[in-house]
């Protein structure tokens, strides 16, 4: 039965180039989830505002996002926008469609985290002089963003994840990229993925356990 | 000087202020009292303009609240309010609480806001809870904050909405000697409140409403003794 | 709006694929809800301690990218056991394993959410664990679960559009397939959209609803 | 073995690339076709069995083999040493010359005018990693991107995201023939070797191996590999040999 | 009869129970009474088997309720009990929930089930509540259902749990009355409460918990007029 020879040796040559990969992968997560926040916060000030037009932007948005496959969303963002003669490089595609996956999650959990916090606490801003934009800067987003620091480290964990879609849009310098490369020359497939494997699998973790230290010292109330 | 003329405010169909007329003097403490539901608090959060009102005016030092030219922030810092419900920020220790405000909005530096914070904390009891959590105060210990809280933006008015009604018995009575403290030190005050003894006490003059309308205003003696509306009537004998 | 070259056959093929999605989807949810009951329930009976050893292995599943999964499934059981597997098969296998590890959270969630002293009365009663379990425990950690369960079936859904790697011709597979022949992306692509959003929205909704409502009583 | 396996399952089970006109493609209700798929179902007459099309990706084509999915591979795959050290190759069935195609409005007229210039390939193929190569030598400007199918190359190509591909004459002039991506032209061919592709098995399974070998050369003898060149691509057929080396 | 042996009992560290000794003949009424965290619960979930015993014996007519070769199943049948904690079953009704037992325990069929149900229903006076849902009830209503579902399946022994604590003060005689009325009935109880008059007016004996101890027990007279031990002089100090 297992007359297949494992090469672990071979594919763990590659090991710096896979590394490589993984520095990319972090950095597309990285930035994608400070994007993503940073819409999902407009998203979310859009959902609260009494305008339609904004409404609609942001339901659109958050629905699409939710109840799509994120490879759709990212396929879409290379070959789909390119119809209309807007082209993104590999990169900036998976960026822009891993951002606006985290994006639309982010915008769902910030509306729970939300209506978590009571208005009261809004209105005591603006009785002490605060402009609306400064009471929720200062008053209602910080609490928002602990409420939701959970959520954000499961999508963090997400976006690292979805990384492996980019290979789609023709990324190859990311960690899942580099692998498939690497598998094309040497057809050593068992042995690369499981590396990969292992260093999403670490990385995540470093990612979940870092998140809660850092909740610890943050949040201290 | 805040002047209220004939406001009136809706919540949808529901009109909950049937034209108010209200002076309230400079030093004045004037209490308000009546059932629930009768308007107490719509009206502090239409003095300070948190709510739009439909018609009439209020004249806060000649500045009318509900113009469009009114710079809302501005005109707030002035009239310091603290509500029935504890609104302490959690995210924050009691000293920046406090400080908070003074620092974004009226661009103090770190030290000086500080230092006022602490005068404010140390005249409601908390000096010895500065880098204290919220969630770690009693209620009595976060109404006495929020108080201090509005201080910090030293205004002119201040405005307590049934500020010791949330609270346990035990804890009323802290947060009433600090009420009592600041009108004694002549700070002009709209005070709603369910204690009658305490009402009775402090202010220069009680207003009773009903659903909507200021049934009856007199001085405490008059108001408390001789009640003249039925309603006043009843309500005192509900509450004794 | 689009002059298609899109024919009456093609939208058979579409509609073949969205089949697929469908199958693949409802063959995992399935078989990976009955394993998640099962992981939950043991981690939940045996404590933390106990079940670290299940806990890591789950964990895995939510841990590395699902190619990745499906990609080492697919190479492990043809070349390392040398088994004559579908690639149907393996997409399955690979997805209610990875189904059962966010299920097996959730129950695990739904089951803690039960009262202690709910669970206490009813053995006083001299009902058994099972007995517990099945009329009681079960009951009421659906209402809790239930919502994200739903959750996690349409995640399911759209995760399932990978299956691709190990040569299933899912939705969005049929739809790079004809997007090879008829060059409209966008269009095509905005079908397949659509199909996933049309099944996913409603029940999304529908999960919200029952959130709501039985967070309320 | 192998080759007793397939004549006593009755089934030959090909791994073919779809989305690689004109070896392999799709008619229009979607049924595989192309020169591979003849070539296939050749194979399968001979053995006397089925034959059953497997479409593979050009990245997963070696996998499908090795994790059992597919018993042969018919799918343009060149014969490279690397990839020899994991299956085992047939003599060649079919021989390619890359060609540049590029986006008209490009100053692209040959294979060095590429240099600054995005260009693609399918991963995992021949092409793209001889071309991935030179990309990173050219620098300055140059940028490679490898796409998973070859025809989000060209669909890449003609939106305009690409400005020049290296790819078979074959797939190239199809596709340029096809009109369905507009504004594209062959403009060069590439100074790669011509690129002779085999049919693969398992790299240990002899009586099968051989048994393709022999397969491909009745293939030529009996005039059946000109009739399908003629069937699927037309012009002068390429010579399989290699001057000056058997085999 | 219950014969509690020399019992002893731990959390982790902590020693709850310090060697109990206990029995309670059939037909008598014991109550419980004790500082928070005494181990009164403890002793109850003990009696019943829901939580192991360090050392000691617990006999239920003469069963080892530790025993390894004890059918727990079965001898809880024998032991009702109702906690302090409410703990209907909030996804069945009234009915439902008295049943349930009666019916997958037992093997009840339903209409044998349901008409059992209805007396003890009727008993308790929640005769007009079977087809509501436990989430409609008061505390107090809760209590009786889960007394009435407790006595549904024919136990021989009920223990009841500061059952009273949870309840708004005016929804604690409507439980008490009911727990009265089992007593006269007869029923062999064990009853924890921090009502004394209640406790005098039921008990046949009354015992005193004090950090895992029984440090006392007697007729209500003895313990209430009398006691012997400092710590119940003062506990019932300290509760009058
Ligand atoms: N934001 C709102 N939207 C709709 N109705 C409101 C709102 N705020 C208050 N109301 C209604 O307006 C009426 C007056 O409310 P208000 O809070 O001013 O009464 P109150 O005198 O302060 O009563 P209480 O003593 O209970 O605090 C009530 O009927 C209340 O339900
Ligand atoms: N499951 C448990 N795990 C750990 N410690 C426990 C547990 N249950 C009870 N204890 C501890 O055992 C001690 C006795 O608890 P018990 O509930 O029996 O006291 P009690 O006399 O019923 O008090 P009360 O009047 O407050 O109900 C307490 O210190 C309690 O904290
Ligand atoms: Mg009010
Ligand atoms: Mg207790």
């Amino acid at each position: 039965m297992f007359d297949y020879t494992f090469q672990w040796k071979q594919a763990l040559a590659r090991l710096p180039k896979m590394l490589d990969g993984a520095v990319i992968t972090m950095e597309v997560a990285i930035i994608s989830m400070l994007l993503g926040i940073l819409f999902a916060i407009l998203l979310t000030m859009f959902r609260q505002t009494k305008s339609r037009p904004l409404n609609a932007i942001a339901t659109t948005w958050i629905e699409i996002a939710r109840n799509t496959p994120a490879l759709f969303q990212i396929y879409m963002a290379h070959f789909g926008v390119a119809s209309f003669g807007i082209h993104f490089s590999p990169f900036t595609s998976l960026l822009i469609g891993i951002t606006f996956n985290n994006a639309g999650y982010l915008a769902e959990n910030f509306r729970g985290a939300l209506k978590a916090i009571p208005d009261t606490q809004a209105r005591a801003g603006q009785s002490l002089g605060m402009s609306p934009v400064q009471s929720f800067r200062y008053i209602v987003l910080p609490q928002m963003l602990r409420i939701s620091f959970l959520p954000m480290t499961n999508q963090m964990v997400w976006a690292i994840l979805m990384t492996s879609l980019g290979v789609t849009v023709g990324m190859n310098s990311d960690l899942y990229g580099v692998t498939q490369d690497l598998n094309a020359l040497t057809f050593r497939t068992f042995e690369l993925f499981a590396i990969a494997g292992v260093i999403f699998y670490i990385i995540t973790k470093v990612i979940t356990l870092s998140a809660r230290l850092i909740a610890a010292r943050l949040f201290r109330y | 000087m805040i002047e209220i003329q004939n406001v009136r405010k809706s919540f949808g169909q529901l009109e909950v202020l049937k034209g108010i007329d209200l002076n309230v003097e400079k030093g004045e403490v004037v209490t308000v009292i009546g059932g629930s539901g009768s308007g107490k608090s719509t009206l502090l959060t239409c003095i300070n303009g948190l709510e739009p009102i439909v018609s009439g005016k209020i004249l806060v030092d000649g500045t009318e609240v509900h113009a469009k030219s009114t710079d809302l922030n501005k005109l707030r810092q002035k009239i310091g309010i603290v509500f029935q419900q504890f609104n302490a920020f959690p995210h924050l220790t009691v000293m920046e609480n406090v400080t908070l405000a003074p620092r974004k909005v009226l661009g103090m530096g770190k030290a000086e806001a500080e230092a006022i914070a602490e005068k404010h904390l140390n005249h409601v009891g908390l000096g010895d809870k500065l880098g204290t959590y919220p969630t770690r105060l009693s209620g009595g210990q976060q109404q006495r904050m929020a108080i201090a809280r509005a201080l910090a933006m030293s205004p002119d008015y201040m405005l307590f909405d049934e500020v010791t009604s949330a609270l346990d018995p035990q804890l009323v009575g802290e947060v009433l000697e600090t009420l009592k403290m600041l009108a004694e030190e002549g700070m002009t005050m709209i005070l709603v409140t369910h204690e009658m003894s305490f009402a009775r006490d402090v202010s220069d003059r009680v207003a009773f409403f009903h659903k909507g309308i200021m049934a009856e205003i007199g001085t405490p003696a008059e108001l408390f003794e001789n009640p003249q509306h039925p309603e006043t009537q009843s309500f005192l004998a509900s509450v004794r | 709006m689009f002059d298609t070259a899109l024919s009456a056959n093609d939208l058979v093929f579409l509609a073949k694929g969205a089949g697929i999605t469908i199958v693949v989807t409802a063959i995992s949810v399935v078989i990976g809800t009955i394993l998640g009951i099962i992981f939950g329930v043991i981690r939940v009976q045996l404590g933390a301690v106990l079940s670290a050893p299940l806990t890591l292995f789950l964990d895995i599943f939510r841990s590395v990218p699902l190619l990745i999964q499906l990609v080492l499934a697919n190479a492990f059981v043809g070349m390392v056991l040398q088994l004559q597997l579908s690639g149907f098969f393996v997409a399955c296998m690979v997805l209610s394993l990875y189904t059962s590890a966010y299920c097996a959270e959730i129950v695990r969630g739904g089951i803690d959410a039960v009262p202690t002293v709910t669970r206490r009365a009813a053995r006083s009663l001299g009902m058994s664990w099972g007995q517990d379990m099945r009329y009681i425990v079960m009951p009421l950690a659906t209402r809790v679960a239930l919502p994200s369960w739903i959750g996690l079936a349409l995640g399911v859904m759209k995760d399932s559009a990978l299956v691709y790697v190990v040569q299933v011709t899912e939705l969005l597979k049929s739809t790079q397939i004809l997007i090879t022949r008829l060059q409209e992306p966008l269009f095509l692509l905005l079908i397949c959209g659509a199909f996933y959003f049309i099944i996913s929205f409603p029940l999304a909704r529908f999960g919200g609803y029952l959130e709501k409502r039985w967070s309320n009583d | 073995d192998k080759l007793d396996d397939i004549i006593s399952s009755g089934k030959l089970r090909c791994a073919v690339v779809l989305d690689f006109p004109p070896m392999g493609m799709r008619d229009e209700n979607n049924e595989p076709i192309g020169f591979d798929v003849d070539y296939c179902n050749d194979l399968a007459a001979a053995l006397g069995v089925e034959a059953e099309i497997v479409e593979t990706p050009f990245p997963e084509r070696i996998p499908a083999l090795m994790s059992n999915r597919v018993d042969v591979g018919v799918a343009s795959t060149s014969d490279t040493l690397e990839r020899a050290k994991t299956v085992g190759f047939s003599i060649p069935y079919f021989a390619f010359e890359m060609v540049v195609t590029a986006a008209e409005g490009t100053d692209i007229t040959s294979f060095e005018s590429m240099k600054g210039h995005t260009v693609g390939a399918v991963a995992g193929t021949y092409e793209a990693i001889a071309l991935e190569e030179y990309v990173n030598e050219w620098g300055d400007g140059s940028e490679f991107r490898p796409y998973q199918t070859q025809a989000d190359v060209f669909l890449a190509l003609a939106q305009g995201q690409l400005d020049a591909t290296v790819s078979t004459s074959t797939v190239a002039q199809a596709n340029v023939k096809s009109g369905n991506f507009g504004g594209i032209e062959v403009v060069a061919s590439a100074p790669f070797d011509i690129d002779y592709v085999g049919l693969f098995a398992k790299r240990d399974e002899y009586g099968f191996l051989n048994y393709l070998d022999l397969f491909v050369n009745q293939q030529i003898r009996t005039g059946r590999y000109d009739e399908l060149y003629e069937k699927w691509v037309g012009g002068d057929v390429p010579s399989l040999t290699v001057p000056g080396a058997y085999r």
